[in-house]
């Protein structure tokens, strides 16, 4: 089999599709067909893309939080907790790295422990253990649209269960799954498995049902923005082949305001245009400004502040919907009383800001949006070049070639030369740009921000300062 | 007993089972590297077999075993055993990161992981320094002893 | 006795001195030699005004948090909790209500009951009860500058035990105390104990000890900034007549953030031009911007984005000082854990911000703050008008006419006419000017902004609008 | 018993003590003004004498007392019996506000102020349209019973 950003064709898809439903003998009870009725019986509300598009319309911020509990009537009596006492508008299911990673037989017995127990042996939600029959009582139970949190390598079996139980999108794609969720297994082999996934979201989008996906490109932890989004856009333009409509382009703030508000301009603008030129025009595009994902403070005083910082952030780019960590997020699965309470921090925020209308300073946002443009732009035309005009192969190629790269990738095919450090501002630069295709303007830019705080402490900023940087934001400082 | 001359130990770091957090033990190995260990680091996604092959093949001190994703319990248990049967009879066992979803009490955990043999138990806010000081010393009797 | 804004001569202040230290066995213990020498024995550190004066120089926004505590031991505890554990920039006393009105009989027996029962039966620190002895150890544990918070019409004898005992500022000046805590006092006798007040501390002043005085004007609780602005600058100068020459120019910010942060602006503008224009110039403006003072959320979750959110505009205004409520404002006086984890709350987001030097949208202040400043010059015009050009005078006279004015006061001199509501934004703007002296320009840029907001919800705005605003905040949203 | 016809009753209103809340006050008379009752309204830092004597002279229904400073205790102890002595056998107590500092049982602050004779006390989330179906219903048997 030979890598290529084509759409899957009709005789190839079927064919996997029986292979990937044999995985696991709930994937018995996935049927297309009656899996697309269900949607159909959904009320519009409870679909995710909708409910975003009405959010972009009305320039509201939506918010939600991660959650996952492994038995379904404590997930359930969890999220309706959230739906009621926290105000959330959307919701999702982390499912469990057991299930994440195919050990769906360890999976199983870690719930039939949770459930014996009473403990919650597992960190998420064994979906593929409960089967469309368990899972849709879930769905009928909450009255928000609800969407798969499952940034795995193979998911593939989790998003036939989980679109035929009425998860209305998924989350994951495959430059996080890469960098961030496995050690030895090639890109093509992902990128491949998540065509699977785009192609099945097609799938139901095609008769009606639209269904969402949602892109990180890799993670923002002290990483500058331009490389993950160049990853998220690649991804992006993969899903969009295979029939995806609906996209929301996720990333991680990361703590100063302005480089996070200008990050959403050029990832917002970005998407639409390289979709737009490559050939998908009818599809939409919303953000997701999801909390720092990093160390968080141990002080749940000090949590709410990053959180509601997040938000702030998301408010001021208008991003239509913002993920919210907790206060418990140093420590352990939230409690729901927790869980609910940070969604009522940043809602509070949310509506006390939304007909304000704040614009943060401009001009700044306006420079930071330049360089970071120039800089993903970049990159994602030599990524397709690489490709000769195929996102796919090209993403491969420039992994291997370090031209797409993350600093804290866990597999052995990302090169992790590049590394972030924040600049005086807090602002994250690069201090090794490693094999990224800049030009002579953008690494100045960064070697200036970075002297700028090599004056400031008197120090030359190195690998210690990488570790100090990281556990900043834990620290209460930037 | 090293098997480089130069260092005060040789160890092997690894993150167990399906558990993807590396940021903790990069940091971990960053310290230890910088206090003269010798570090054989295996990444994420360890299995028990991985950790000791390796042992065994750097003749290793210590294995530093990282998990956050909660699930230590199910990955843990029985590594002890596995070290014996391969021959490691006084390798250190380490094992730090969040090792149990709403953890009440540490005390229970680190009992709970004693008992599965492991010889120190680190909860998430422990200093490196400490880890430091403690395999010196570890390092130091198990050199004496053998 | 004719009131006038003339510095009290020594003969009329020392004869004053005795009859005020003779109200209560305790005044007898304030010598102000002594005093001076234990001022001079304090490290500099602890001097509340030197301390804002750094954090001005640096545009750094230092943070406190309120508390008044009845026994010693508890609130010396409780105060270095808040000073170890909270992080707290520096610290103050709420004195207790009965104190406040004079009552020193019964709030000896509060304390009393405070002891015996180890419940808080005061509302506050009943300085007078304690005495220089019992409250200088209080300041001697505490390695942070102490100011005195007391809001009420007749400081005098707190004021001189407080300052004897080593608290370096005092809040509180003749328009709040009249506007919020007195019911039948004339204006003429609440300014004239404050000319004592604030020649007391001109005194010290003279002496090298350097007493910090705060001014808010009246409460900002939707009420439009002008009109208190103006009532704070009379205050100042009225202090600064006095030999006061460290001035906290305080105000209650209100949830729009545009609007607070052009508050800012305007205040210290005007402030510093009038005080310079009457001949006052050798003094020292810092500013303190206060979280919302009206109802709160009952929410500890909300409760924290109410406190970040008003953290963030002292921020955003590079404001010296932010003074914060805390999660349990709704309910009753904090515990010290409460108060801790608001003021690190606080501290994560202030230092998290310190070097971003976020600007907000500077043309949206600007034009904020261009007709709160044309109105606030009105204003303060028209009181020295009134008084030809005596502060004093004028003031009384103004706020007899409704020059001056405050919807929510409970004394009887005031007016009462004018009327805030929110705008579409939440800005709060005049519904009713009473007395107020606008030109055109400024009734129909209030007219409009109201129209807006009218328009949007497609009915009048009227009392109920006031009633349903005024609980806006504490349903968490504007 | 009411001294204009065409209200629902009288009601004398203030803030007791040395308390200078006005707020809450301003709300609840705003409120039963237009349920239809008649307002004497006292405003801050009203003493006991000064409500019962707006009450005698007014012929009132009820007194309705506000409290958020903490200091409810102290103020409003006596107040019962002071009323008695100056003949208002029949007035009606209401107490509302933030009463104890330091409340940890809503129960307990309530038993404390009727055993100091106040016929209702309200916790401070207490919906206004209760309070007017109070007064309702406690004027009318009133009204019956005199
Ligand atoms: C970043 C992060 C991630 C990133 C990881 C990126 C990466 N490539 O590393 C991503 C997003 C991928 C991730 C995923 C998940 N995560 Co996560 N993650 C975190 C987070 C925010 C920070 C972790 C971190 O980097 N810490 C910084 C390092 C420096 O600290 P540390 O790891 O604790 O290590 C220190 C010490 O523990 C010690 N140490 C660690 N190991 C060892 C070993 C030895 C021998 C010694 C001596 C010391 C030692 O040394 C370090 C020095 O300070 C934490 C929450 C937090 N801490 O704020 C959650 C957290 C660890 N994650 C959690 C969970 C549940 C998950 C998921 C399972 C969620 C899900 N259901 O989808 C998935 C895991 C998927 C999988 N297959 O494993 C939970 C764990 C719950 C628990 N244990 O009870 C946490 C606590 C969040 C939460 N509140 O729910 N996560
Ligand atoms: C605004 C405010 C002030 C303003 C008041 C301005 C003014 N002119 O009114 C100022 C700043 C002056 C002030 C001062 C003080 N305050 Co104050 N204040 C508040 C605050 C923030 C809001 C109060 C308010 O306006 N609420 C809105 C109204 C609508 O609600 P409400 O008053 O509760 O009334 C409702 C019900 O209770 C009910 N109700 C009220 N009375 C009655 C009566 C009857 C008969 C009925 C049926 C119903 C009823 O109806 C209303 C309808 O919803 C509260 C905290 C909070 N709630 O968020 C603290 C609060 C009430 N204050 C408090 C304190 C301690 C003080 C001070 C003593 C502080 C000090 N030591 O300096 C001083 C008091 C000085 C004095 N002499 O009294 C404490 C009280 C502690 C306690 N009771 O345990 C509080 C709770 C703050 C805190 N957490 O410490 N305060």
């Amino acid at each position: 089999m030979k890598l290529k950003n084509k759409k899957l064709n009709d005789e190839e898809f079927s064919q996997e599709r029986k292979q990937v439903l044999a995985t696991w003998p709930t994937g018995a009870e996935v049927n297309l067909g009656e899996g697309i009725a269900f949607h159909r019986s959904m009320p519009p509300h409870k679909n995710f893309a909708l409910k975003l598009l009405q959010a972009r319309d009305t320039k509201t911020t939506l918010i939600r939080c991660e959650s996952g509990i492994p038995t379904l009537d404590e997930f359930s009596s969890y999220l309706r907790y959230l739906q009621n006492e926290g105000q959330a508008d959307l919701l999702g299911s982390h499912i469990d790295s057991l299930t994440r990673n195919q050990r769906y037989q360890e999976a199983e017995r870690g719930l039939q422990e949770s459930v014996q127990t009473g403990k919650w042996v597992l960190n998420g939600f064994p979906i593929v253990a409960h089967g469309v029959a368990g899972t849709r009582k879930l769905i009928e139970e909450i009255d928000l649209p609800m969407m798969l949190r499952n940034p795995c390598v193979d998911q593939r079996l989790v998003a036939e269960i989980g679109f035929a139980s009425g998860y209305t999108g998924t989350s994951g794609d495959p430059t996080m799954a890469l960098c961030h969720y496995s050690r030895n297994i090639p890109f093509e082999d992902v990128i491949r498995k998540y065509q699977y996934v785009y192609r099945l979201m097609g799938y139901y989008t095609e008769r009606g049902i639209p269904l969402i996906a949602s892109f990180l490109g890799g993670f923002a932890i002290l990483c500058p923005f331009s490389v993950v989004m160049a990853g998220s856009i690649s991804a992006a333009i993969i899903a969009a082949e295979q029939g995806v409509k609906n996209f929301s382009m996720a990333f991680n703030t990361q703590g100063n305001v302005v480089q996070d508000v200008a990050a959403s301009v050029v990832l917002r603008k970005l998407t639409k245009e390289y979709l737009d030129t490559l050939g998908y025009q009818d599809v939409e595009i919303t953000l997701d400004m999801t909390i720092w994902s990093g160390q968080f403070p141990d002080d749940e005083f000090s949590a709410s502040t990053v959180i509601n910082l997040g938000v702030f952030a998301a408010v001021a780019a208008k991003s239509e919907l913002t993920t919210v960590k907790t206060i418990e997020e140093s420590k352990t699965i939230p409690t729901r009383e927790a869980s609910a309470g940070s969604l009522r921090l940043g809602k509070t925020l949310i509506n006390i800001l939304k007909k304000q209308d704040l614009q943060l300073d401009v001009q700044a946002v306006a420079t930071e949006a330049k360089m970071l443009e120039m800089e993903t732009r970049l990159i994602v035309n030599k990524i397709l070049d690489l490709g000769n005009g195929d996102a796919a192969v090209g993403l491969v190629k420039a992994t291997a070639s370090g031209v797409f790269d993350n600093p804290f990738a866990t597999s052995q095919y990302v090169q992790c030369k590049v590394r972030g450090v924040r600049d005086y501002q807090g602002a994250v630069r690069y201090l090794d740009r490693g094999n990224l295709p800049f030009n002579q303007e953008i690494i100045q830019f960064h070697q200036e921000k970075i002297a700028e705080r090599e004056k400031a402490e008197g120090k030359k900023l190195d690998y210690q300062t990488i570790i100090d940087d990281l556990a900043s934001i834990s620290k209460c400082r930037i | 007993m090293n098997n480089t001359q130069n260092t005060k130990g040789t160890l092997v770091t690894g993150v167990i089972g399906e558990d993807v957090h590396i940021v903790g033990i990069r940091s971990v190995e960053y310290a230890l590297r910088q206090a003269g260990f010798n570090i054989v680091s295996l990444g994420i996604q360890v299995s028990q077999e991985e950790f000791i092959n390796a042992a065994v093949e750097t003749n290793a001190d210590a294995i530093l075993v990282s998990s956050l994703g909660g699930h230590s319990k199910i990955w843990v248990a029985g590594l002890r055993e596995k070290c014996e049967e391969a021959g490691l009879d006084h390798v250190l066992l380490y094992l730090g990161g969040k090792l149990i979803i709403g953890e009440t009490n540490w005390e229970d955990s680190e009992q709970l992981f004693k008992e599965m043999g492991v010889d120190r138990v680190y909860p998430p806010d422990i200093k490196l320094a400490k880890v430091i000081e403690d395999l010196e010393n570890d390092c130091k009797r198990k050199g004496e002893a053998s």
